[in-house]
């Protein structure tokens, strides 16, 4: 069995450097590689393009990296909830990429998956298609897009072994899986970090050759954006 | 004259047993309030979860469990989680029944425009521009005309676009209206409008049948 | 809840007729469709075309089918294992298209995605690209590939739902969820059928979304290909 | 000279720690039986199963845990299971660090030919063309002549193509092999093998340095 795990975060960080790309799993504040991000603050490498479906909000997730102005492009399908982000774009301090949920979704996959591009019917006749070849099949237009390119990719699951494999949670699960293997390197953090074996080979989520180097995470706050609940009367 | 929940309570009818359902925010989150209890139908989000059941009670909150609006969730029997990629396979896969969605703009051909104002922060589209351009049967829930008074049923969307011809029926405060080969068609009055009414507020070319019943809600 | 469940496997094929596509799970005889073949069998219907990465045995899994000539074509990766498959095809009477099993296993995914066309490396250069549209990415070449289009997909699972959610078992898992969703009717097949809620929503291989009908299997063979043992000494 | 088992022996030593290796039938498949107990390695088989490991006891086979040339297997600690999608991402997005397979013909350009004799009946290709069009690393093990005598390294294949200039190393019962720019490149001797027998038995062109040692079992 082929061993991932390495000690913490710096360990698992090692060789991420100024203007990188990478790729953050979680969608809103849900499924964040919590300790990668504060991790990267802590380094201080700058003049990143991060591929994530969401930028966080001011003080949490991928805002930590914007207050520290250490991302030079945003590649995301929505960005809301974040003044700091917003006096950045419209200051052109910062770059955003809006591309469709699910073709970025498709894009990470297909880089993980060794397909170079693909069509998808999002954004077709909208300016997400400017400049993109576009073709009809059975009478519906269609966009092709290519797949990411990543340096790192950083990932969350709930739990992992030593091999690498990862089980996710709940709808924490999802650009996760399929940005693991999508980066030259993917370094997944998990909440509870077991020997090999401990887990169901049948019920994995991601099979450990899609991640290069796994740590326990910790002090996870895992903040809930929107709180709505049911009160009982 | 409808108010939010009551064109919620209209698009609701629309909602058939069997049907696979992705609600966007705003007025399309209410329609799950509206629909029969007598039919059975399952509700979809994009960030991953098939099932959606009613919020959590107080207490119950779990941090890796939200729906697309990023609100903590519950999920029914029968539910299940996947990934993102696998999410928009359903959607782009056409194996969801129905999306119901808001927009700023809806044009006589079906395009619709709901994602960017030029000049204005742009959050983004999130998952609007897949559903749009991959669902068979999309419903839009909208005012019929915005906060100036101006219409939102234009011949061409003056906003950049979601997607292009692909919207079949909106469901406004004042009408239900779908979209024909030549235009705005339209199939019902809300309660208390009249058809003169419906025509001021629509830019849009409109053709208006002989009779147009009023709502049944 | 959306129920999917139907009473067998005749209620389950309502619908199939002559010269359709279908779509088999299983890889060798492992994780094949038992009762849905049976049942296929039975109804005679034919000038089918089937696309499944074997072609069985003689007379297992869709040897069956061939034995009644039921089968005008075949678009496989691989077809050994079979000499009335060997005769019918050498003497005209089948057709039968060789695809890469890559390719193969994501043009299924690509109908179940709603994606019209992929580019893939596999078969670059060779017979299986010929009239194919090429390009190149970063310096390689690639072969642009469509989804396919098959009116039923037949596919076996170990436990499932009433809301059509599936769970595979070890290497029975293959193509199954790749076909799954990816014809016009998926009918799913499976050893143990459960209320809803039976089952973790965390650890659902293929949400019930993809399945259209679904019924409880019987008389399960499972019958093994190359039976490889060690013995205690 | 090597048997099939020693052509695997000395493949086995180009395994290192740390890799994800597919095995094709025959010699290939060998070839795990002679990978050091000090380096970490695992199978990937491409039916969907990662961990591959030895065949079960007598009386403990499952007809649900097979290898892709359909045999009974067993799993290791870490092992997983998951669909024919995620196995050809696995090959195809370059994760599986080396491919080991058989040829019927290998050319000096670095194409080769395993999948079909024109004529004879034609089994297909199952995973090999994905194999050999997606690895960065591919080795090639087989006899250096066929049962005819014949070379099977080759100026150009003359059987159809598998894959276009994908072979970097071939390992035959004569030599080890390099593909370089102009032709093969003489590595090593198999024991008691001359490297004039090497010439003669090899038709494409040859590149033979001044120093070829034999080879280390």
């Amino acid at each position: 069995m082929i061993v991932k795990t390495v000690a913490n975060a710096r360990e698992a960080l090692k060789g991420v450097s100024d203007s990188m790309t990478f790729m953050f799993g979680g969608f809103g504040l849900s499924g964040i590689p919590e300790n990668a991000i504060a991790e990267l603050v802590r380094l201080g490498v700058k003049d990143l393009t991060c591929i994530s479906n969401n930028a966080g909000v001011d003080d949490f997730g991928l805002g930590l990296l914007l207050q520290q102005r250490q991302i030079r492009k945003m590649i995301s399908s929505y960005v809301g909830e974040n003044d700091e982000f917003e006096r950045q774009m419209l200051s052109g301090e910062l770059e955003v990429e809006l591309t469709p949920q699910g073709t970025l979704a498709e894009k990470c996959r297909a880089a993980q998956a060794g397909i170079p591009a693909f069509y998808t019917p999002a954004g077709y006749g909208t300016e997400v298609a400017a400049g993109k070849e576009t073709r009809e099949y059975n009478g519906k237009m269609y966009v092709l897009e290519p797949a990411y390119e990543a340096d790192f990719a950083f990932v969350k699951a709930w739990k992992g072994d030593e091999a690498g494999n990862l089980i996710f949670k709940g709808s924490a699960r999802n650009f996760n899986p399929v940005m693991a293997g999508a980066a030259k390197v993917t370094v997944a953090e998990v909440e509870e970090l077991l020997p090999a074996g401990a887990l169901d080979p049948n019920q994995i989520h991601i099979p450990g050759i899609f991640v290069k180097r796994i740590f326990q995470g910790e002090l996870y706050e895992k903040r809930i954006e929107q709180r709505t609940v049911r009160t009982r009367s | 004259m409808l108010d939010k929940n009551g064109i919620a309570r209209r698009i609701a009818r629309e909602v058939k047993d069997g049907y696979y359902v992705n609600l966007g925010i705003g007025i399309p989150t209410l329609v799950a309030n509206f629909v029969r209890d007598d039919i059975e139908v399952e509700f979809q989000s994009e960030n991953g979860v098939l099932g959606m059941g009613p919020f959590p009670w107080e207490g119950e909150e779990d941090p890796d469990i939200i729906n697309a609006g990023k609100q903590t969730i519950t999920t029914l029997p029968g539910a299940s989680f996947f990934d993102s990629s696998m999410s928009f396979a359903m959607i782009r896969g056409q194996h969801v029944d129905l999306t119901i969605l808001g927009a700023m703009e809806v044009a006589e051909n079906g395009d619709i425009a709901n994602w960017k104002i030029p000049g204005k922060m742009v959050k983004g589209m999130g998952g609007a521009m897949d559903l749009v351009a991959s669902a068979e049967n999309i419903i839009v829930a909208m005012m019929h005309t915005n906060k100036a008074g101006a219409s939102k049923l234009l011949e061409r969307c003056t906003l950049p676009l979601t997607g292009v011809g692909c919207v079949k029926k909106i469901v406004t405060n004042l009408a239900v209206l779908e979209v024909g080969p030549e235009g705005f068609i339209l199939l019902e009055r809300a309660p208390g409008v009249s058809v003169a009414e419906i025509k001021a507020a629509t830019a849009g070319r409109l053709h208006i049948p002989d009779e147009v019943p009023e709502m049944d809600l």
